[in-house]
């Protein structure tokens, strides 16, 4: 097949930073990558890992977590408890062999450019890994 | 009188805990032995495979199955039985999810059998004996083994499984409640976990309400490293105590013998995956807002989060065993 | 609820969607999912032939579940709650799909790429939409009081308009006497009216009105709770005199020994170790400055106290606090000079005669360090010829990139400063553009510019230096004429740029007001709520939210206090609709979600014997950490519940099927 | 005691000696131990505008060989301290090239390595030595000598690379030379080229730039000026006559000395130790101030 691998990345993204830097990103027209989907929640404390494996066994072939930086959280304290699930996240997955499917980034609501820069950075590591097809190879006896 | 309820026990991957369970029901089995009638149980009584083949599809009523899938015997054996059978109980941890034998997901079967019978330290393999699918012996006969799967599985993931009873073991109290559901005719909707309280362990546990208002870990302390205080909730102390995210039911058994909750009973039912519910409330408490802190944490302390988070769930979980990739990992 | 009926309308929003994808074939797509009733397509969902549609459709199909795929929730989330409102269903059972700014507006390039996201986008809203279900919001009385924080004119203007409206207002300023940095003008643009003569009657009125409390020298250090009920502390730095006894007649400030560089005149001026701020001063009350006082670094003099009338000099005074209960903060702590000095190549700090144009302002002013005479810091004398740059750091990427908004028409005005006084001066300006954009702005550039001797030259300075009398040599290149230019200037002036307040950051993180690329306040929308912001009952008056002239500040402030004042008479504010919900029955009271609620909003509490988790619904803000933690499941998000984002993630991993 | 390699570059031990004996007679004394760096050839900084590879490949391999050393660079010349510390940022964010590189040292045996540490003369003294330690040294202090410090341009710029000194406020330089008891003083265009560089294109326009410089510098009042790049210092020491003559002003002549020079003055050291016969410029005016002969 010659045309590429189009990964499928579901991203979370925080409803006062994260989210408001990826409209900034729409405003000012700032291109990136199709394959991103975004998922809107209040605060980047609200991702669960469970819905984090969800995605990837769904046929996510990585995710993406965006929150407000440190400091900024709208919610004064919930992006820590997202970098503390995140990095125990990390570690399980690498158990798992599913190393670096999954990334933590910052980005705030004036970072429209950096939104657009990590989207391609994500979905151009994504590509390189490749499909994950989880659900197949795990069920496929 | 009515007649006796047809019941079919049988084992795979499992280390026979449940079958003394079973054993542990004492004078209860004579009771039970009055209204059902045990079709087949390799342990106890001698019947054949040939003999359950031989029974009409549908005609034993209650089918209990303990242990994980974890040869292409089970798969055999367990795919008959729920021919044979109207209901198929996965009973205990590996059977209802994977268990502990379910944590060798985590390695390919030749590592599998290369650590068992080379590499564990107890281990005296001098001749380099090793499991094979086919061996001829001396009249030259050939010889079968079951074989090998890539990744156990949980009852349900290989037939359609009907109820569970949860425990590792399940505590003779739990299985009596589930027999009686069983055979009292009115059944709870499929898929029901019997006899087991629909709450997690904290629920019934007498240590929930010396909880200090917030708790948050600086470190964890693995039981050996410390004198447990018994009269205080244990994941207080900084022990990692699963009974927050574990169903209740076993009576607190372990807790009140000085271990914290390790989670044989598995999730609740709103809960989509055991492990990354516990992982989330643990990392959740942990009492570092800085990275590099949090990074160091979960460095020291939390050095293999499967182990501790699926022990008894990682067939049932979402991911289920370590992914090889698209090669490899897609054949057993 | 009973059986799940969608509709689903998707926008055009004229080009911006329809100009890429066709939202007919996303609307076509849409009718073939599950609970899907009707689904449409349509020009301008948000215009009122829009909204009229959906509203129409909802009764005519008893929809009970509506899905506008459109522009971002931030942008028209409550315009079609509204609908859904007067249609009579639950707004809540509403749900966006963004397929603007996360979709056509940024892969127009791939057009059939970004309609096939579209569909997915849509498909994975139908299937969140099925869990949805109806939320309704709790009342809470709002206090009618308010903090400004900041006097400078901005929040002057926005404390009068509040006070007036019978509003009590507690106005916090850091430095002793408000009036911020347009007291330290001498004239402004382009009327020439003299800025003292314009702002210290405002200033007077303040101090006597009587629903103002000024808290000068002080600042705010920590604010809890939230809209509607803050609980703002703020901290009342030591003066040493007793302002309740000072009658502010000055003696102690005559009598002083101690010398120091008066801040008010940017350096120029000197002034005692016990000091006014300016002698307009409101209020009227003297500070001492620790560092310069005789009696504080020697352990000698004590004459303030000797002299002082009322015996209010208070050596042992400390720092205190007070909370202030308010509805509403209005942040009017306006900008700060960039520091001039990082311009090296300008070497404003090393050579005396290269100054800043507030630093024209005092030596301008008739109470300036000079009496309003204008002469070259190293010697006093007349400069005849003056350098005057614009955007010294302002639209530079080494500096601020943005535009400073006033040095262009400020710099209009610092001609006519110098010609005035020096009529055989010659002024050179070096811009990069003029910009001339407010009212009256353009007829003053035409005016000054054409004066004699007054040269406009489209080039920066290189490297300036220093020449052994002082004055200043440098080489600029005309962009204009093509031609390098060798200059030697007497005085040179630097229109800096102009950045946040220093203390603006530690400020906004105790206000949760995010901020723009240029550190300023981030408003609630650019163009529909510019002195609104992320955080309910917090407002933006003047230059904190962006550079502005004094026009602008003041109608900033104005604005923003109509907002605030809008806000505190309806008199109550809703509990967030993505409150936390306890499902009792499979809580076992475990009460991790408790050591997680950054609000402490949850406390376990026993019922029929069992230990239960229990929301406060004045105090959680819905952020969802208890959720996340909850290791049953028993604890859930409205809006944002397991289910609804699960099924959302599924139908998004999965792809459009 | 901290200790060097000393890397000589090209024009110090073909027309610049005064530096190298300067160097190797003030340093050691200031506890600094140098070590020989045979190894080392030319920092191929002249090569940049013709091929640039070339230039690359000799510095990468100049670091590497420290490296393997263990032992930090002291580079006399600006222009080699500009060099090296150039390609050690260039290869560290240019993936493709730092490969391309590392195979081209192979074939020499040498394995790419850029953790040598690199440092200009200037700061061995300011930031390694100190003026503290200079301050004690001193037996004979330059007081009443006003010297202007001359850094060089590229002990300035380019600025995308960590410099000695600060571009446009250069301190070092002078708080050494006020350690030393001189004068120092600001006049204007201390950054600027001395127009080493295009003296073999354009010599004319060389000599106009240092004869501007020259003149500055005598306008604003110094006994002296002081540089410590081996190419600035031919200028404002060897081509002073030819600037005269090439502008026709009698009044530019102006003592010039490499600052370790007058480190070494200061420290009571002899002009011979100090190369200070080999100084083409006017230098007897300032040993005279100091009491010192030439020739004893």
């Amino acid at each position: 097949m010659g045309d590429q691998f189009e990964p499928r990345i579901v991203v979370f993204a925080c409803n006062w930073c994260s989210y408001a830097g990826i409209d900034l990103a729409g405003t000012s027209r700032i291109r990136y990558p199709h394959n991103v989907r975004i998922v809107k929640v209040m605060c980047s404390g609200r991702v669960h890992p469970e819905m984090v494996l969800k995605a990837l066994r769904e046929g996510a072939d990585g995710v993406l977590i965006t929150g407000c930086h440190p400091g900024d959280c709208h919610y004064i304290s919930g992006n820590y408890k997202t970098m503390r699930r995140y990095l125990l996240l990390k570690k399980l997955l690498k158990e798992l062999g599913l190393s670096d499917r999954v990334w933590l980034e910052w980005v705030s609501a004036s970072e429209g450019d950096r939104w657009a820069k990590i989207a391609s950075a994500f979905v151009e590591h994504i590509r390189k890994l490749g499909p994950l097809r989880l659900k197949e190879v795990m069920e496929g006896e | 009188m009515s007649k006796k309820v047809k019941v079919a026990l049988y084992w795979c991957a499992s280390c026979g805990g449940c079958e003394e369970a079973i054993v542990d029901l004492a004078e209860e089995l004579l009771r039970l032995s009055e209204v059902i009638d045990i079709v087949f149980w390799p342990v106890a009584t001698d019947f054949k495979k040939s003999d359950v083949e031989a029974m009409p599809d549908g005609s034993i009523d209650i089918s209990i199955i303990n242990g994980g899938i974890r040869l292409t015997e089970h798969e055999e054996m367990v795919k008959l039985l729920r021919r044979k059978s109207k209901l198929v109980v996965a009973f205990g941890s590996c059977s209802h999810l994977g268990g502990v034998p379910g944590l060798a997901n985590l390695f390919s079967t030749d590592e599998v059998l290369k650590y068992v019978y080379f590499e564990s330290p107890t281990v005296v393999n001098s001749e380099g004996v090793i499991p094979r699918e086919e061996v001829v012996v001396d009249d030259g006969r050939k010889l079968e083994l079951p074989k090998l799967l890539r990744y156990v599985r949980s009852l349900d993931q290989v037939v359609d499984v009907d109820y569970y009873i949860p425990g590792c073991a399940p505590t003779p109290d739990v299985i009596k409640k589930s027999l009686e559901t069983l055979l009292s005719g009115v059944l709870p909707p499929k898929g029901s976990v019997l006899g087991a309280s629909s709450r997690s362990l904290c629920d019934e546990c007498e240590l929930n309400k010396t909880k200090p208002e917030k708790i948050l870990l600086k470190d964890i302390k693995r039981v050996h490293q410390v004198r447990l205080d018994l009269s205080k909730c244990y994941l207080s102390q900084g022990v990692i105590c699963l009974g927050p995210v574990t169903r209740g039911g076993c009576g607190t058994l372990c807790i009140k013998g000085g271990m914290p909750c390790t989670g044989c009973f598995g999730p609740l039912d709103k809960v989509v995956d055991y492990g990354a519910r516990a992982l989330s409330y643990i990392a959740s408490i942990v009492d570092y807002d800085d990275e590099a802190q949090a990074e160091k944490f979960v460095e020291e302390y939390i050095v293999d989060p499967v182990g501790w988070f699926y022990r008894y769930s990682l067939p049932r979980s979402l991911v289920r065993g370590r992914y090889e990739g698209l090669r490899g990992g897609a054949h057993g | 609820m009973s059986e799940v009926r969608i509709g689903v309308y998707v926008c055009h929003c004229g080009k911006n969607i329809g100009g890429v994808i066709n939202p007919a074939k996303v609307a076509e797509y849409a009718s073939t999912l599950p609970n899907v009733v009707v689904a449409r397509d349509y020009v301008y969902m948000c215009s009122s032939p829009g909204q009229s549609l959906i509203e129409e459709d909802i009764r005519k199909y008893n929809l009970n579940r509506v899905i506008v795929a459109a522009c971002s929730p931030r942008m028209h989330e409550p315009t079609f709650q509204g609908v859904l409102k007067r249609a009579g269903l639950n707004p809540w059972l509403l749900q966006m799909v963004n397929i603007r700014e996360h979709d056509t507006w940024v892969h127009e390039d791939t057009p059939d790429k970004a309609e096939e996201k579209a569909k997915e986008l849509v498909a994975a809203a139908v299937a969140r939409a099925a869990h949805l279900y109806e939320i309704t919001t709790e009342k809470f009385p709002v206090i009618k009081s308010a903090v400004v924080i900041g006097g400078g004119i901005a929040g002057i203007r926005a404390s009068l308009d509040l006070a007036n409206a019978g509003i009590k207002v507690y106005l916090i300023e850091k430095k002793q006497s408000i009036g911020g940095k347009m007291a330290q003008l001498d004239k402004t643009f382009p009327t020439l009216d003299c800025s003292q003569c314009i702002l210290t009657p405002l200033m007077v009125d303040v101090s006597r009105h009587p629903n103002i409390d000024i808290y000068a020298y002080s600042e705010v250090v920590d604010v809890s709770g939230s809209a509607g009920n803050f609980k703002v502390k703020v901290k009342l730095k030591p003066t040493y005199v007793d302002w309740s006894k000072c009658t502010g007649c000055g003696t102690c400030v005559e009598k002083c020994p101690g010398r120091a560089p008066r801040e008010f005149d940017e350096g120029l001026g000197v002034r005692k170790a016990i000091y006014f701020e300016f002698a307009q001063a409101v209020p009227r009350r003297p500070v001492i400055d620790p560092k310069h006082c005789l009696w504080f670094t020697k352990g000698i003099c004590r004459v303030c106290e000797k002299v002082c009338p009322v015996k209010a000099i208070d050596y042992g005074q400390e720092e205190r606090y007070v909370e202030l209960n308010v509805g509403a903060i209005i942040v009017a702590i306006g900008y700060e000079l960039y520091d001039l000095s990082r311009l090296k190549e300008y070497g404003y700090g090393r050579f005396k005669n290269v100054i800043s144009g507030l630093q024209l302002e005092r030596l301008s002013s008739a109470d300036g360090p000079t009496r309003g005479k204008i002469v070259r810091p190293s010697d006093g004398r007349e400069p005849k010829t003056v350098g005057i740059v614009l955007c010294a750091g302002s639209r530079d990427e080494k500096h601020v990139r943005y535009c400073c908004r006033f040095g262009c028409a400020a710099a209009i005005k610092h001609i006519y400063y110098i010609k005035h006084a020096i009529p055989d001066a010659k002024v050179l300006v070096f811009y990069t553009d003029v910009r001339a954009f407010g009212k009256g702005y353009e007829e003053f550039y035409q005016k000054y510019r054409s004066e004699d001797n007054v040269f406009f030259i489209r080039g920066r300075p290189a490297e300036i230096f220093e020449d052994k009398d002082g004055s200043l040599i440098f080489d600029v290149y005309d962009s204009n004429t093509g031609q390098l230019i060798n200059v030697k200037a007497d005085l040179v002036v630097l229109e800096g740029a102009v950045v946040p307040p220093k203390d603006w950051e530690a400020l906004r993180r105790v206000l949760k007001v995010s901020c723009d690329p240029g550190g300023f306040a981030l408003e609630l929308h650019p163009k529909l709520r510019p002195f609104e912001t992320t955080s309910d009952g917090v407002f933006l008056a003047g230059a904190i939210q962006g550079p502005k002239d004094i026009p602008d500040t003041v109608a900033h402030a104005a604005a923003a206090a109509a907002a605030a004042i809008g806000f505190l008479a309806k008199g109550y504010v809703e509990s967030v609709p993505y409150l936390a919900v306890v499902n009792d029955e499979v809580c076992s009271g475990c009460g991790l979600c408790v050591s997680v609620c950054p609000y402490d909003a949850i406390t376990i509490e026993e019922r029929e014997g069992r230990r239960v988790a229990k929301v406060n619904s004045i105090r959680c803000k819905g952020c969802g950490a208890c959720a996340a933690t909850c290791p049953s499941g028993a604890m859930q998000q409205n809006y944002f519940t397991d289910t609804q984002i699960i099924s959302e993630v599924v139908s998004l991993a999965g792809g459009a099927k | 005691m901290s200790k060097f390699l000393l890397f000589l570059g090209c024009t110090i031990p073909t027309k610049q000696y005064a530096y190298e004996i300067s160097v190797r007679s003030v340093l050691p004394r200031l506890g600094v131990e140098l070590v020989e760096f045979p190894e080392a050839g030319c920092c191929g900084f002249p090569l940049k505008g013709l091929n640039k590879k070339a230039w690359i490949y000799m510095s990468a391999r100049i670091l590497s060989i420290a490296s393997k050393k263990g032992l930090p660079i002291l580079a006399l010349c600006n222009g080699c301290d500009t060099s090296l510390r150039k390609i050690k940022d260039l290869l560290k964010h240019d993936e493709i090239l730092r490969e391309e590189i590392a195979k081209l040292l192979e074939d020499e045996g040498v394995k790419l390595n850029l953790n040598a540490g690199v440092y200009h003369t200037l700061e061995v003294l300011h930031d390694f030595i100190g003026v503290e330690k200079i301050k004690s040294q001193v037996r004979r202090p330059l007081n009443g000598i006003k010297i202007a410090s001359y850094p060089g341009c590229h002990m300035l710029r380019p600025s995308d690379i960590p410099r000695p000194e600060d571009p446009v406020e250069p301190r070092k330089f002078d708080s050494v030379l006020r350690a030393l008891g001189a004068e120092v003083g600001y006049y204007p265009d201390k950054g600027g080229c001395c127009g080493a560089t295009i003296l073999p294109y354009s010599a004319k326009h060389a000599l106009l730039i240092v004869a501007a410089k020259l003149k500055t510098i005598k306008d604003y009042g110094f006994d002296g000026i002081s540089t410590s790049c081996p190419y600035c210092m031919e200028m404002i020491d060897a081509k002073q006559d030819a600037a005269r003559s090439e502008v026709g002003d009698e009044s530019i002549s102006i003592p010039a000395f490499y600052l370790t020079q007058l480190v070494g003055l200061a420290m009571g050291l002899s002009p011979k130790e100090l190369g200070l016969n080999l100084n083409v410029s006017p230098i007897e005016s300032i040993l005279e101030k100091l009491g010192v002969s030439l020739y004893e």
